[in-house]
């Protein structure tokens, strides 16, 4: 077996599948407005200090963590990066614990110790945040091998990017995951960059199809600006995976419309090359398929702006109204301890 | 009579008999048995799903240790051996340590790291490093250095009961120790250091591939009327300082025994306490015999003199007075 | 007036004009112009082959610029962080620190690393290491922390000079201070450490993110009567102990500030060797300021908390009494 | 430009080259010779105890360090393995140095420094003899990034195991010797173990020319027991990337008669595959080759392995006469150091 590539290009609308119901399509609008205006959101935080650290947005790539996340059950596990408010507000996190957890308080999703690139979720097994490149794929792969010797149905879902192919643990954890038939959801979302560094600076061969090929790991290249795109091959890769397919590597072509980090100038990039990728914006082209279709009428859009806006100065209400850790409580949990009675969190 | 590494097979069998969410898993510790036989014959009893041969990638299998015991398995990583595990140092440091921390207690690393350590057996510069002062220095690790029996066969079983990351490093020149090892042998305390030998003129404290060492020149002393306490650190972090101040602050002087490179060691860490706790009880500065500043050359007159001798702690105790 | 940031700068580019040999090489070096700015328009200056932007292969790259230096070229590498170092430990301690000796001296490796270390800006657990002493521990690596403009300025061309491999740390709190540097400014001693204040009274050491904490301490305490001598390591491995040595046989009394976790730090290796060389000139037992052994929290509160302090050196120096 | 793959199988005798000469066969038959019989006695000696710590022989893969070796320039580098007297003799260090070193004499090639792990030799280009798995790829493309940067025309050859595919470092050093399109040739000695994992149960791609082409590295899959077939593919390899042609790789299928090391009980692989594997010895089939095509006649057999045996003796005889250095000299070359006036080494 060999890798196979689906859904190639422009993303053809799915057939079947929830996809096609009305609620499920703007289900997905609103996950992706979600991720937009609670970026938006930190973005202006973050001029006025309230969040501090390092701040990675995902403006521009909201299709990948919508799409794929959405097709997971709950009991399937997430294992993101740096990069990653997106799939913690995806995977249900809730935006209050991951908007406190920016601002340092110990209502957020890590107490706040975590800060963006840690949001962490026991409940909806979100494994992370992890600031090393690479540094999750290993992780993913024990998390579904724990999955497989228990004889759990459960897929892993592991994201990284495309500048982590480059790290040996991509092709250590690539070939463990596959030599043991692991079910993990590898899934590259190949912005082009990795900070100022463009994919072929990076790799000597930019089809990354050819890797997972080479560890006998099928694969999907799909247009991550397409939502229904993304979800219509996670659907697919992530059934395989449950069935007992082993791993399957996603391959999400995508573009951040924002500097790296709000360090960075963004010297590297053609504005040009930008303002085209913005044409794909995720967000207007689902919402334009879903007028035409009939399924966005007129005022939802308005509507659901006002929701998505609503829970946004909910979230930073809930975090400015937060509270700061003793800082006796510094030295809690460098080892865990059973949860203290009557606590929070 | 048992060796070490029966004392330790039998600690891997007795875990995974009785916990089933334990495993082995490592380079060659199935078909091959173990690159030192430790787990030779444990494929036969438990099967490949759990004793489990990795390809040549550390960094990515223990990392699937840390995934596994974060989703409630009991993994029990082998790493051939210290010096390879400098690969696999990102995924120990940034997640296994730090994982609990981070996610503010929510997630926790029950998982075990096995790994040979030490120098004596003339593998040269890259085989034989003793890195357990690193280690130690990491918070959110447990570090054991099981030097005895007792402790090869009891320290496995408390360490995968421990719900955090442990480090056990077993010194490669102890595999083929022997002794007597009661039947009940079972499981140890693995937050304190033993004393191994009482005395009163001298603290040696040492540990792991020392250990020894250290025994063999408190006997030597006591031939010369010195009378030396050895002190066995066993668990490297948290470091039992409360064993160290007690018999100094009675002996008056220490002599650390530590076969990592001098500067950086654990045994500064020890000295450092010393002076910290037990400053005014001191009758002489407290000394360190550690490893030559090298590394480790093959020829065996050059390897000897680059790592202590009971010859070197018996002259660091004599040097002190008293 | 210039950063720190820029006196760097200006070293990487005496470096590359004054031996062709030399090359600039890691992650986003070039078109980014350096994840802290360092190498800003470099690129421009010297062309892709000698500011070399690489993939994320931290073990590839770091064992690429020890192979390029075994080969003729005086290879400056850039890792973004000590936190990321880890991935390349085993090129830089099973290579680059043996190769000399393993050969009996027929190869050496004159490679410069740089990279940023250390806390304070809320990057969390992953992101904040300061490993330096875990450097220092080995044998066959120098290991510099610059931390004033002449040693951003002055340590590189040395360090490229060394036939064998250093190692230079950039505490990243540093790259935004400002202040005069001599046009003629040039080459620094990096073998000894540096009297930054004299003093009678206790003797801070210090290195690195913590020596201006250092400085601040004694400024303060001047205000109370105490006169503080600080002392800047600058050069962790070797370790300049004579300077240390004369400073506390006059003051009596020493304090260690150190960012590293206090178990197994580098100001272990400090206070032991105070025990070993000054013992009987101290009044008072040595003590160390360190960072909280915690994972780097992000809350500012926290990390404030977790790392030393000029009100925890002040509290330190006041606790020795004298 | 993907993979190729040539001489697959048996090793057609090759066309051209100075293989056709009758002095090069015999050259080569004898290089293959000196390793064997060099090896056999080191065997001897461990069980003597006068070598010790870990000795891993090459018995049986001696036409890949030849075979590739002997297509190098004086001025092309070595990178090798743990696994590295027979490249060391290939490559000229002399047995008397190499036989020192394993003895731990101030005479051996590393001054006894090294062992039987570390054999190096600055005269020869000869950088090791690394004992980590993989840990000399990495290194083998910073010696040929030296060249490049230098404007030399100079290859270097790296060998490791199969073992070291599955290692991060090897996945990095390919991309960046692709991508950097540096004069690298990757000599993968495929002797199908490493320890007692075999190969299958090691990588999920057992092709290893899909991982080659996956960094777009050309790649030759050669019969490791056939000399000429070996020295055929590395001389048009070596060709190429000494013409610029960037990176190259080698799979050399091959198989170790012996245990893994000396501690290597064996128990892993079955008797009758090694049986099968030693009719393949590539000293009696090169041997045959040459004496059915007239090159090598009666007697010649014996005089060379006279001439092998006496230059093992005389080697073993010089490490037995050899001398300790002083170890007062412990600390030396820690750092390096001017060579002293008048010192051997
Ligand atoms: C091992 C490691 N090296 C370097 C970095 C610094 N760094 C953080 S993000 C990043 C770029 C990663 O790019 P990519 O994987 O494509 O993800 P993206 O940021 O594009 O989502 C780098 C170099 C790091 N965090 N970890
Ligand atoms: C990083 C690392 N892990 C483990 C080892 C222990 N070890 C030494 S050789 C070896 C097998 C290597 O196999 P392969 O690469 O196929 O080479 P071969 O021995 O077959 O020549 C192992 C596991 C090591 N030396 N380095
Ligand atoms: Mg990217
Ligand atoms: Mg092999």
């Amino acid at each position: 077996m060999t890798g196979a590539t689906a859904a190639r290009g422009g993303g053809a609308e799915p057939a079947g599948g929830p996809t096609g119901e009305k609620d499920h399509g703007i289900h997905l609008l609103q996950q992706m407005l979600r991720i937009r205006r609670f970026e938006e959101r930190c973005a202006e935080l973050y001029s006025h200090s309230l969040i501090r650290g390092f701040l990675h947005l995902d403006i521009g790539e909201e299709a990948c963590a919508v799409g794929v996340i959405d097709t997971l059950s709950p009991d399937d596990a997430v294992v993101a990066t740096y990069r990653e408010h997106g799939h913690a507000l995806a995977r249900g996190i809730s935006m209050r614990a991951a908007m406190a957890e920016l601002e340092g308080k110990v209502e957020g999703c890590s107490r706040g110790r975590g800060g963006s690139m840690h949001l962490f979720d026991a409940a909806t097994r979100f494994y992370g945040g992890n600031a090393i490149v690479g540094g999750g794929l290993p992780i993913a792969v024990g998390l579904a091998l724990a999955d497989h010797l228990q004889g759990r149905r459960v897929v892993t879902a592991c994201f990284f990017g495309d500048g982590a192919v480059a790290e040996g643990e991509f092709h250590e954890s690539m070939n463990l995951a596959a030599l043991w038939h692991l079910p993990v959801l590898f899934c590259c979302e190949n912005n082009l960059y990795a900070m100022g560094t463009a994919l072929d600076r990076s790799e000597s061969e930019t089809d990354l199809s050819l890797k997972a090929a080479s560890y006998r790991v099928p694969s999907w290249e799909v247009d991550g600006m397409d939502v229904l795109a993304v979800e219509d091959a996670a659907r697919s890769a992530v059934e395989t995976v449950r069935a007992g397919g082993g791993p399957h590597f996603l391959e999400l072509r995508t573009y951040r419309f924002r500097a790296h980090s709000m360090y960075d100038p963004d010297r590297y990039r053609d504005k040009a090359e930008i303002e085209q990728w913005k044409q794909r914006d995720p967000i207007p082209l689902l919402a334009e398929r879903l007028t035409a279709s009939g399924v966005l009428t007129d005022g939802d859009l308005e509507r659901i702006e006002g929701e998505v806006g609503a829970e946004v100065d909910d979230a930073v209400a809930f975090a400015e109204a937060g509270t700061y850790e003793a800082t006796e409580d510094l030295e809690r949990f460098v080892t865990s301890e059973p949860v203290r009675a009557g606590e929070a969190s | 009579m048992v060796t070490y590494r029966e004392a330790m097979r039998q600690a891997i069998r007795e875990a995974l008999t009785r916990d089933d969410r334990a495993f082995l898993m490592g380079e060659d510790v199935g078909r091959y048995g173990g690159c030192y036989a430790v787990s030779l014959g444990l494929l036969e009893e438990f099967g490949p799903e759990r004793i489990r041969d990795t390809p040549l990638s550390e960094s990515a299998f223990v990392g699937a240790g840390i995934g596994a015991a974060l989703n409630g398995m009991r993994p029990i990583v082998e790493i051939m051996t210290v010096n390879f595990s400098l690969l696999a140092l990102d995924q120990i440091v940034n997640n296994a340590a730090t994982l609990s921390y981070m996610s503010g207690g929510q997630f926790n690393v029950p998982l075990v790291i096995r790994m040979t350590t030490g120098a004596g057996r003339q593998l040269g510069a890259q085989h034989s490093h003793s890195l357990e002062g690193w280690y130690a220095h990491i918070p959110g690790l447990r570090a054991l250095a099981p030097a005895t029996l007792e402790d090869a066969r009891g320290m496995l079983w408390p360490a995968l009961q421990d719900p955090d990351p442990v480090i056990i490093f077993e010194h490669g020149t102890l595999y083929n120790i022997e002794g007597e090892l009661a039947d009940d042998a079972g499981p140890v305390d693995i937050n304190t250091a033993a004393v191994r030998r009482p005395g009163d003129d001298v603290t040696i404290i040492t540990y792991g591939g020392t250990m020894r060492t250290g025994l063999g020149a408190a006997e030597q002393l006591a031939g010369s009327g010195v009378s030396a306490e050895v002190i066995d650190l066993r668990c490297l972090r948290p470091l039992d300082t409360a064993t160290i101040v007690s018999s100094v602050a009675r002996t008056h002087r220490a002599v650390i025994v530590d076969e990592g490179w001098r500067t950086g060691s654990l045994a500064a860490e020890v000295s450092a306490r010393i002076m910290e706790e037990v400053f005014y009880d001191l009758d002489a500065p407290v000394a360190r015999v550690c490893s030559a500043e090298v590394p480790m050359p093959y020829a065996k007159h050059l390897e000897d003199a680059a790592i202590p001798q009971v010859a070197d702690v018996v002259a660091a105790v004599q040097m002190l007075g008293g």
